[in-house]
């Protein structure tokens, strides 16, 4: 038996380093020419619980993951109590000796034999990668990577166990149908969607970042912080999110291109500075992780809860933009494309995501950086008369950076003048109100249009935004293979919209289903405010998990 | 030469009598005293009736939230080490809304030069009791009298290490200016809380109340001395100081950052080779 | 001449005490029977500048205010040269000798002869008070309240003041023509909206208040403040706003009906508190006073820009109600109710006001007080099992108080069981969003329904919320007066709307024109995104002024 | 008679050898001791390892926001002084996110117990500089270096003059539950600062360094004496002292509110026979 895909979960407490057994067998696939999609389901402690870490891998494309599990790599029995009840046919379970499981054949290994109980993952990693028929060339060589900070002989002993568990596994009697060898695909990164929109955003420009720590966005601000004084990036932990936010937009006015990250209740506190980016048109790039709330919630799970707050945050009226990418991909293009809206259109800028996207591994062909402008915040020289909020037709007033020209450059959070002074002339106020305002129609200009796929004239479209554009996809894959007409439409940007890019076609649809990880569906309200557009149907989730195709399948069914 | 003149001459919204005037008018003095053009000087400002000074000289100006000055300015730095900051709002600016920001710019020791017009009242928003207000004061909104102990942000700043800590009186602009320019001299942070009257609002803490309680630091305070700092930063009562507390030589915050060694960040191009590097951690 | 109503200004700098002239003069008008509306136009400092106090008044009930001045009264040139476009037939300016003023006959008032300059305002009040018909008698009783702690010499060089003034009117020529006679009318109140939420929120049993200063909020909390001692209420000055929403939550949950109030900057502060109040189920009441946004904009005038962000503000998604008083005795009602809101619900309630309606004095009939039933909140003693989130088809679980039982009390912040404590449980999250989202049917059920009058099938349908009530009243008579068939809907409550209650008559009006004070209809936008009702016109105002009967019909008859 | 069971044992999602759980130990100890019984208590929190402390034993529980325990607590002891109001939290939770309360609350001395789980680090987060990591710690997010200077809780609160100010080492569990004991029994703020080791994040503050490092204060330390008090707070470093470090007897916040000598707010009715008086100001 050969399979399409293949779902792969390594479960156990934290603590216990399935994430690093995870990360050697995902890169490990990737290398080898498949593709893969990674859920990360974790708790919110750093010892105990239990923990998964699910790679679904093929050798063709994937949109996203899939439900059931067909190698369960268990390194306690909780992970085989807990989830014997998703294991596929055909699936095998890796365990220790002791545990034992009833729903699919055990490969009992005998770790304590195999080496030291500190180099468990490492046998791990040889027995399911052996059993995944990856090279064991392969595995060395990542395990070293893993290792390159420690002593010589700790390496040596890592290589011993995964050679023993290699040699052990080639013993034994198993009939586990590995994947099709996939074809040879060249080099790839691993990334996960927050990796991507830091890279992104260094690609993009950026030169500061604030932050207070905050699951899941927390590794942005790390995968940027790592590589700060390479790229010539000043990063700050603040006190506080006000203070995070405040500080990049002292930085952004100082000429440079800025990003805070942050979560919900993080985000809750940025909204005053948020306000400020829009009355005093600084450029901010606000990379929000969304997880479930209210309030602290479920820290380290998943939900697409914030998108009315995204939108209506901070007091008064103001522009905005919110890109919502729906792959690694597009977390790649929306960290660079996040600072440059915000930059040409001085303004805020979010980059929405979610914990299921910000902590997904997926394979990705190398980016085309050269097709990348960095942002260049403030080509003007501030000249004598310079006026920071200079009266235009767009809306946006040339930018200059302050102490590069003899000009002054004022920026207030208060009603002002061209000049950038405060004012209390009343008719000045609606002017400079409608300049801001007019940046609205520069932005909708610029939108990143929704992308279709599927029959031009569909029975059901079913429309995501963020991360569930993957399981969406497959999901009206497997509508297409029982032959219904299914289309998708994916929002990598929800704001501005601009309902010529889609909205015929979705009145021509016979259903048209939203799917998105909230239970008010936000999405669906913000269609029907914004062109009157009821979608007929929703399909949401907030029990702290991501979508999957089967979990939208179901609903539809119902 | 840079003289006062060239910060220009403004229209205020301030009281007359206010102490606000003496302050700017000292901060005009240190700046061309210290050969700094307006166009080099970054005023960075919250909300109140201290906040609008940014408005009333000229100069680059961020005039941001209530409260949040500091982190505002402290990003300003970070992004151009060329520019001379300078922090100018109330204390409830800062020691109220904006108290976890202090304590933090104070710990990190930003080259800034952070001016607190110490009114010891909210004025613009028409005399509520701020941190620095003294017990049993009574306001519309304290009428039983203030119930909390004042802050004393001279003795919190001594005990944070920032790197100046000097109280000034705007009765006194001469002076004022002086720890100004000492303040825009010192790499680190410069905190100077200035003892300001609000002839509209506060009718305890009066030029007359003030007058009669300040005096000069002279020689035999040694600002070096960290634990003289100590004691004399509790002096608050018959008699207050005004000069230099304390002075010390730790790093600025901003010297700990090896990308501003190559001046402003807005100079420095981003290279897409040295990201194509990074990429490769993640092949 | 005899007029319907009165336009008095009172215009001068900030400090020149043309707030005491106005607060007296008012009130000698309800005293005398009238009815007024007062709109009140000042800066963002504490002398100097250019601010009004404008007092509109009539012997029939009003709405809300007008435009035009029937009498100036001008503390200074400034005034004059501001206002006197402003001047109506028949009008007539008051001012100092020096002064002029070429639009409407002046009466020039020897100020230094009269009195000492220190008694100026008195002076003011005796002149204005005589032309506008005021018996002296009651001139004189109100000078002496306001004056009731000042020395014995005071008052009665005040009083001297006021004679000397009344005494030189009399001797001047003038054929101002005051207002008709008022019916008696009672005793009646007057009454700013501020204090009368304040007032309405002491009645309805508020025992906790925090808060941090803001314009134009702070009257609420001063309001309260003066009354705590005597109505057992505790109260706080937070050190920022932060502080006061949490403050407020505790104080709550142990058992003190709480509300903050605050304007938009400190509400965006307080975004994080409010979702934990949605959260924790704990009742919360914020009064938030709107004024012109972004970020500080302009901090002391109006307008109804943060609507979008009350109703989605905070992270993740909870039930929520948002009451929009129009008029001070809804202000007073709404006091009581988000306080029985928030109690019986569980949850926060939104008070929404702006500047105008804030700082607007009226003459209200007095409350009945014996209506209203005060919040006793922990009804139930916290027995051994009590559970604080225990389900319920209604959602709300019964409330008890720590402290006042034996049982124990535990609210959560994270996702919870029915006992309080946190929980990773994926199912059970699901049934807890769920019983907290059931409440917003309740809370539906109870919502104060839209108030309409004119005719039933109308030509033109104005819609208000908020503030802009009254001016849209008097706009819509102005139409009736045109002969046109023009009905009002007013909501004061916007959240959650219940489209049974208002739908079928917006469908079948005319032309329906939305009037609200921002740039963006964001009430508007409510309405289609929850019923699909696009609004065939939108009125707004940004420009920092309340709505006024003539704006309304000028922006119609564009 | 309480007793310590009577708080209960609950699993917990702490690393096995966290300090918490001496923390944990000594908290119940000393509520048993004081015998309060769970249903007096209410413990308030805010987020992270810390201050899930009050699922972990039965009692009262406002569980809120990471950094707003402080305020959270002095709104429910306002509202009701007849519980015995506890804060459980960590540093980063007081004196990073919530550091303007820690000042306020400080200065206003409000009757809490206020424990702090001072691990130096942000735990629940993975290991970020918290406001107490020593200069130069080096983490993921500090990579080149913690650059602050280190905040010193005790120092601050002794020159705020909080009612009694004291520390406590989590390896230390009866003289910690003393030190409680101590907090709970005084009228005012009572701030207990309790190094506390995180075995997963700090290598550096770890049992065997507090261990070299603690000492107890003996009676030669007069808790009274303000100055001896301020000089101890800055001893920090080879030796660290425990114990109570200041006391003094300042009114209580809550003994301002005449209302609050009435017993909780709930138990009183509104009374709107004087709410009828109070309209009457306005006819
Ligand atoms: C978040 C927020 N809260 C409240 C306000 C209202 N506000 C404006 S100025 C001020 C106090 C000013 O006091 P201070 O900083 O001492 O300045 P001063 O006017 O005394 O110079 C307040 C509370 C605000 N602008 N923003
Ligand atoms: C507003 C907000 N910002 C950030 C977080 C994320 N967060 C949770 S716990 C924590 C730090 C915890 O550190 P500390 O208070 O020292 O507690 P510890 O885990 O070390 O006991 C942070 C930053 C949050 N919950 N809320
Ligand atoms: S209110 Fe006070 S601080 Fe403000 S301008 Fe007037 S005198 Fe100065
Ligand atoms: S991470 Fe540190 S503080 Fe948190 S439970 Fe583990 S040892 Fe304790
Ligand atoms: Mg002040
Ligand atoms: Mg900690």
């Amino acid at each position: 038996m050969q399979r399409e895909s293949l779902n792969i979960m390594i479960g156990g407490e934290a603590g216990q380093g399935l994430v690093t057994i995870g990360q050697i067998l995902a890169k490990a696939l990737v290398r080898s020419g498949y593709w893969i999609v990674v859920s990360q389901s974790y708790m919110s402690r750093v010892r105990g619980g239990h923990n998964t870490f699910t790679i679904r891998a093929s050798a063709q494309p994937l949109d996203g993951p899939r439900e059931g599990v067909d190698l369960l790599v268990a390194l306690n029995q909780e992970t085989l109590d807990l989830h014997q009840g998703e294991l596929a046919p055909g699936s095998r379970v890796l365990a220790d000796r002791g545990l034992s499981c009833a729903a699919a054949p055990c490969l009992n290994v005998p770790y304590a034999e195999l080496a030291e109980e500190r180099y468990l993952n490492t046998v791990a990693v040889g027995v399911a990668g052996g059993l995944l028929g990856l090279a064991p060339g392969l595995l060395q060589e990542l395990l070293s990577a893993q290792l390159h900070k420690l002593s010589d002989q700790v390496k040596a002993e890592n290589q011993q166990a995964l050679g023993a568990a290699l040699a052990w596994l080639k013993k034994q009697p198993h009939d586990f149908a590995p994947l099709p060898p996939a074809k040879e695909q060249g080099r790839r990164l691993m990334l996960s969607g927050n990796e991507a929109i830091a890279l992104g955003a260094l690609a993009g420009g950026l030169k500061f970042l604030a932050f207070y720590p905050m699951t899941p966005s927390t590794s942005i601000a790390l995968t940027v912080i790592a590589q700060a004084q390479k790229m010539g990036v000043a990063t700050e932990q603040a006190e506080d999110e006000l203070a995070a936010v405040n500080m990049a937009l002292g930085a952004a006015y100082a000429g440079a291109p800025a990003m805070v990250c942050t979560s919900g209740g993080g985000y809750a506190l940025m909204t005053e500075g948020l306000s400020l980016a829009g009355m005093s048109e600084t450029p901010l790039v606000i990379a929000l992780a969304m997880r479930p709330g209210p309030a602290t919630g479920l820290p380290t799970r998943s939900e697409q809860g914030d998108l009315n707050f995204a939108l209506y945050g901070g007091h008064g009226e103001f522009p905005r933009a919110a890109l919502t990418p729906g792959t690694v991909e597009e977390c790649f293009a929306a960290g660079a494309r996040a600072l440059r809206l915000a930059e040409d259109f001085q303004t805020p800028v979010f980059i929405l995501t979610d914990q299921f996207l910000a902590d997904s591994y997926r394979a990705v062909q190398p980016f085309d950086l050269g097709a990348i402008q960095p942002v260049r915040p403030g080509g003007l020289e501030p000249g004598p008369d310079y006026q920071r909020y200079a009266l235009t037709d767009s809306g946006v007033s040339p930018r200059a950076l302050p102490g590069f020209g003899p000009g002054l450059v004022v920026a207030d959070s208060d009603e002002h003048g061209q000049d950038g002074h405060i004012s209390e002339d009343l008719a000045l106020r609606v002017v400079m109100q409608d300049k801001r305002l007019r940046k609205h129609k520069g932005l909708q200009e610029a939108v990143w249009p929704p992308v279709f796929s599927g029959p031009e004239e569909a029975e059901l479209l079913l429309v995501s935004w963020g991360s569930s554009r993957g399981p969406v996809a497959e999901a009206a894959r497997g509508l297409a293979a029982q032959g219904r007409q299914a289309a998708t439409c994916h929002f990598g940007q929800v704001w501005p919209l601009d309902p010529a890019q889609f909205l015929e076609r979705f009145q021509r649809a016979g259903q048209v289903v939203v799917v998105e990880g909230n239970a008010g569906g936000q999405f669906a309200g913000l269609l029907r405010r914004e062109t009157g557009f009821a979608a007929h149907r929703l399909i949401t989730r907030y029990d702290g998990l991501n979508f999957t195709p089967e979990y939208i399948l179901r609903q539809l069914a119902e | 030469m840079v003289t006062s003149e060239d910060y220009g001459q403004f229209e205020t919204a301030w009281c007359p009598g206010c102490g606000n005037f003496g302050i700017l008018k000292a901060l005009k003095q240190a700046l061309a005293a210290s050969d700094l053009a307006p166009n080099q000087v970054l005023l960075v400002s919250g909300i109140g009736q201290a906040a609008k000074t940014p408005h009333y000289l000229r100069c680059n100006c961020f005039n941001g939230l209530h409260g949040r000055s500091l982190p505002a300015a402290t990003g300003a730095a970070l992004a151009n080490p060329e520019l001379k900051v300078v922090v100018t709002s109330g204390d409830g600016c800062h020691y109220g809304e904006g108290g976890n920001h202090f304590l933090a710019a104070l710990r990190r020791n930003v080259d800034l030069t952070v001016l607190v017009h110490d009114n010891q009242i909210y004025g613009l928003t028409k005399g509520q009791a701020s941190p620095t207000s003294l017990e049993g004061m009574h306001t519309k909104a304290q009428p039983d009298g203030v119930h909390s102990y004042p802050f004393n942000p001279v003795a919190v700043a001594v005990s944070c290490h920032a790197g100046l800590v000097a109280r000034g009186y705007a009765g006194e602009v001469e002076h004022l200016a002086g720890l100004i320019q000492l303040g825009l001299a010192h790499r680190g942070l410069a905190l100077i809380d200035i003892l300001q009257p609000c002839v509209s609002f506060n009718k305890l803490n009066t030029y007359q109340w003030y007058g009669q309680r300040v005096y000069k630091l002279g020689a035999e305070h040694d600002p070096g001395d960290w634990e003289a700092a100590i004691k004399l930063s509790y002096e608050f009562g018959e008699r207050i100081p005004l000069g230099v507390i304390y002075e010390n030589q730790r790093l600025a915050f901003q010297d700990h950052y090896s990308v501003l060694q190559k001046g402003p960040l807005a100079r420095q191009a981003v290279d897409h080779g040295i990201l194509a590097q990074v990429m490769e951690g993640f092949f």
